[in-house]
């Protein structure tokens, strides 16, 4: 498992460091996509999501998976559910909060 | 490196987080963000494995689950879209043509 | 109010009266062209800005007569402010080669820009019997396949000795309502070559205008044709020097009344290409 | 030299470290270069568009030529009233104008930016040289939806939505070409490393070995930069400013300078892709920057001629846009990619 004499190692610690952070991200985008009951925000949550992952590809080496996640699940799933979103309200704009 | 017991911790978090929200959830869309959470979670273990065994094995099916989703949500809101303009609503308990 | 006080303005004022006239037709077919363009592209499109350049010159030609570059009080009962300036014929004759030409330019211009009638062509068309029904006149009449123009229907100062087309188009859409536009600026440079070219000597004011006018008891509806359309104006007069009603009929009330069946169900980009170019000038619609 | 000597040996030792330190003073130089040239760019638009129009453009602060309007425009954006509307999604409100901003400034860490000659050796001035930053930087490009979109929908106003929606619709249907494109480039190329490509144009320019790709590529780059004939998303005249109608203050200041550095971006990408990137004949006496000289020079040719196309074409309407790019630039990109191929397998 984890050797304790690696945490006195400073590139160990940036690693982790870089990990956690995206760790974070990503737990803390999922949540708040599932809590969220505003849909717009959720589907954004969930772009935010889907970037902090192909950031978790980019630091694995695996830079192409990256890229392709960027493309596919943000430019066009991602604009896919804001489209859906958009299409399943009653008005595009909510109306009664006009001031 | 970071070990990598963590990047699978990470992935069954997720995982699990997708699933609370499948099965709490009664919005159509909210349902298929879920699902897309889960298949999120799944290439994560993919590319993480492939990353610490000397090949790029998992990276391909990683590439190929990345295609398989897009499909899948092409299709998945395609289906909410025309329940939204068939019921008026994608609340799913509201929608119980099937189960009689 | 002439009409009501039966006097006849000397010919070289009816002469100067259509000059101005023309020359203030001329700049505001450019300008609704250019306003227009801006709808259409962008506050950046290019021509937009060459016609105002193109405008100022004409404007200078009025300015020279009237002393006013738009707005001039300038036509008195029985004849005219002013005489026109000395080398005036030349200036003008120089300014209308020059917005010839350039006119002759745009209209090639938005023949051979395909993204120009792409938005134009079959957009907002309006009917010859949908117009007339409507009230419209002017240049969107024109374009719907009706040769209407005041200045043929009843020709009003010197009209019936010149010599001018009234130009029309088949289609009644967007391109060609701003077509019936740039031809008519061509129209009236030839006009106003003619009006230079016959223009007599003489007096510029009837005689025998009293100071305080004071007509008979009557009414009195005199119709002209405006850059816009049939403009009428109605004076009815009791005797005294002061008019019961003055009522001024402006051609623009009838456009706003002809956008709502045009506008129904087209694209919110199509809205500008059919309201711009009917070029309404929206404060003129209260008279 | 000492300096020098216990860099390389701190890099070999700790190439991670190096590497974070080096990025992270590199994107900040980079950040600052962008911004001062894109802020020269509004200037230059502006000065061009007067000349082209007859006028005289910026003529007071700074001189004769204007060049400090620009400073002159920021200070009255920054100190404006921040105001957002009643009603309106703050928090989506608030982020809009940064994520636009940001994935804006992705773009820029792949794409180089020219090339100094070293030692008879050509250096590429990159921050990140990576093997796919032609797919990179196509991907990025994508995303500058999302921050229109954040704007649009979170004003709370009609035409705004309208002009979000305009704005991905149009997105979509022109990602396809502009990738497509790419991609035949690319397999000319025989790389997806913006770099390998410039190198594999020292003979012969892309945009004459594929011209179709070039024409292609070029309509749907002015059409992801939203300037005319393509700009839907913010038609003044029909849906008022689209997106950016709600916003005021710093905060338009931001999506307005986003518009100019994504201009300045797309440009590059355009010289590095189709036109040759710093490829041409060294000069002789300043050799060292002769290729920074002929980048320049063809970046400011590209410049210009967007500038020049947007004051001479009218604006199209959004549903031609997008049968523009399904039905015409999709079915050519693809003839494109065919020819691109059997090219490249004729020479190689």
């Amino acid at each position: 498992m984890i050797d304790l004499a690696q945490f006195y190692d400073i590139r160990f610690l940036m690693d982790l460091g870089a990990f956690s952070i995206l760790a974070v991200l990503i737990l803390g985008f999922s949540i708040l996509t599932v809590w969220s009951s505003n849909m717009v925000h959720a589907a954004l949550y969930l772009l935010g999501a889907f970037a902090s992952v192909a950031m978790l590809y980019v630091s694995l080496n695996a830079s192409f998976v990256g890229v392709v996640q960027v493309l596919v699940y943000i430019g066009a799933v991602g604009v896919l559910i804001l489209f859906a979103v958009m299409l399943t309200r009653r008005t595009l704009v909510e109306e009664e909060s006009h001031g | 490196m970071v070990p990598l017991v963590l990047y699978v911790l990470l992935a069954s978090t997720m995982f699990v987080i997708g699933l609370y929200g499948l099965l709490t959830q009664r919005n159509g869309i909210k349902l298929m963000m879920c699902v897309e959470i889960l298949l999120n979670s799944a290439i994560i273990n993919l590319v993480a494995f492939s990353a610490y065994l000397p090949n790029v094995n998992g990276q391909v099916f990683a590439l190929f689950a990345i295609a398989l989703a897009a499909a899948e949500a092409g299709v998945g809101f395609a289906i909410m879209i025309a329940l939204y303009r068939l019921y008026g609503t994608i609340e799913l308990d509201n929608i119980n043509a099937l189960r009689w | 109010m002439e009409r009501l006080l039966g006097i006849e303005p000397p010919e070289r004022a009816q002469y100067i009266r259509i000059i101005t006239q023309e020359l203030s037709r001329i700049q505001s077919h450019l300008l609704g062209t250019a306003e227009f363009l801006t709808l259409i592209a962008s506050a950046v499109y290019s021509p937009f800005l060459y016609m105002i350049i193109d405008r100022e010159d004409v404007l200078t030609c009025i300015e020279s007569v009237t002393g006013a570059r738009i707005n001039h009080s300038f036509v008195r009962f029985g004849g005219v402010r002013n005489d026109l300036p000395d080398g005036f014929k030349d200036m003008t004759l120089d300014t209308l080669k020059m917005v010839r030409e350039k006119t002759k330019d745009y209209k090639e211009l938005f023949l051979s820009d395909s993204i120009y009638r792409r938005r134009m062509e079959g957009i907002g068309v309006l009917s010859p019997a949908e117009a007339k029904r409507l009230g419209v006149s002017g240049p969107p009449l024109r374009a719907s396949d009706t040769p209407y123009d005041m200045r043929r229907e009843d020709p009003y100062l010197l009209y019936k000795d010149l010599d001018f087309d009234v130009i029309t188009r088949k289609e009644g859409d967007s391109k060609a309502r701003v077509e019936v536009r740039l031809d008519e600026i061509i129209e009236s440079c030839y006009i106003i070559e003619q009006c230079l070219d016959q223009i007599p000597s003489g007096p510029i004011m009837a005689e025998g205008i009293p100071k305080k006018i004071k007509p008979e008891p009557g009414e009195a509806y005199y119709r002209v044709e405006d850059h816009r359309g049939e403009m009428g104006f109605f004076v009815a007069s009791d005797g005294t020097d002061k008019p019961v009603k003055v009522k001024a009929r402006g051609p623009v009330y009838a456009y706003f009344q002809a956008l709502p069946p045009l506008l129904e169900g087209v694209y919110i980009a199509d809205v500008v290409a059919i309201a711009g170019s009917m070029d309404a000038c929206t404060s003129e619609v209260d008279r | 030299m000492e300096l020098l000597s216990a860099i390389t040996e701190f890099a070999a030792r700790e190439p991670k470290i190096y590497g974070l330190i080096i990025g992270l003073v590199a994107a900040a130089i980079l950040a600052s270069v962008i911004n001062v040239v894109a802020m020269l760019l509004v200037w230059l638009e502006r000065k061009v568009m007067g000349d082209l129009q007859a006028r005289y453009g910026p003529n007071r602060v700074g001189g004769r030529w204007g060049v400090l309007q620009l400073g002159a425009d920021a200070i009255k954006l920054f100190t404006k009233e921040d105001i957002i509307p009643r009603g309106a999604d703050k928090s989506v409100y608030v982020w809009a104008p940064i994520v636009a901003v940001a994935t804006t400034m992705l773009i820029a860490g792949a794409l180089p930016f020219g090339a100094v000659i070293i030692d008879g050796r050509e250096v590429p001035l990159v921050v990140a040289n990576m093997d796919i930053s032609a797919l990179y930087v196509e991907a990025v490009l994508s995303l500058m939806a999302i921050g229109a979109f954040m704007a649009g929908y979170s004003s709370n106003n009609k035409y705004s939505m309208l002009g979000a929606f305009r704005g991905v619709a149009r997105m979509i249907a022109y990602e396809v070409p502009m990738g497509v494109c790419v991609i035949s480039v690319a397999v000319m190329a025989h790389s997806l490393n913006l770099v390998e490509i410039v190198n594999a144009q020292q003979n012969i320019w892309f945009a004459v070995a594929q011209p179709l790709g070039f024409v292609i590529f070029g309509i749907a780059l002015i059409t992801d930069l939203g300037r005319m004939p393509f700009d839907q998303t913010e038609a003044e005249e029909e849906i008022i400013a689209g997106y950016n109608t709600e916003y005021s203050g710093i905060r338009f200041g931001l999506l307005y300078f986003q518009e100019y550095i994504v201009m300045l971006l797309g440009s590059i990408l355009l010289v590095l892709l189709f036109l040759g990137g710093w490829k041409g004949p060294v000069i002789p006496v300043i050799s060292f920057i002769s290729p920074m000289i002929w980048f320049f020079m063809k970046l400011l040719i590209v410049l210009v001629a967007l500038i020049w196309i947007r004051v001479s074409l009218p604006r199209f309407r959004i549903d031609q846009v997008t049968d523009l790019g399904w039905k015409i630039l999709l079915p050519l990109s693809l003839v494109n990619f065919v020819w691109a191929v059997a090219v490249g397998l004729y020479f190689a």
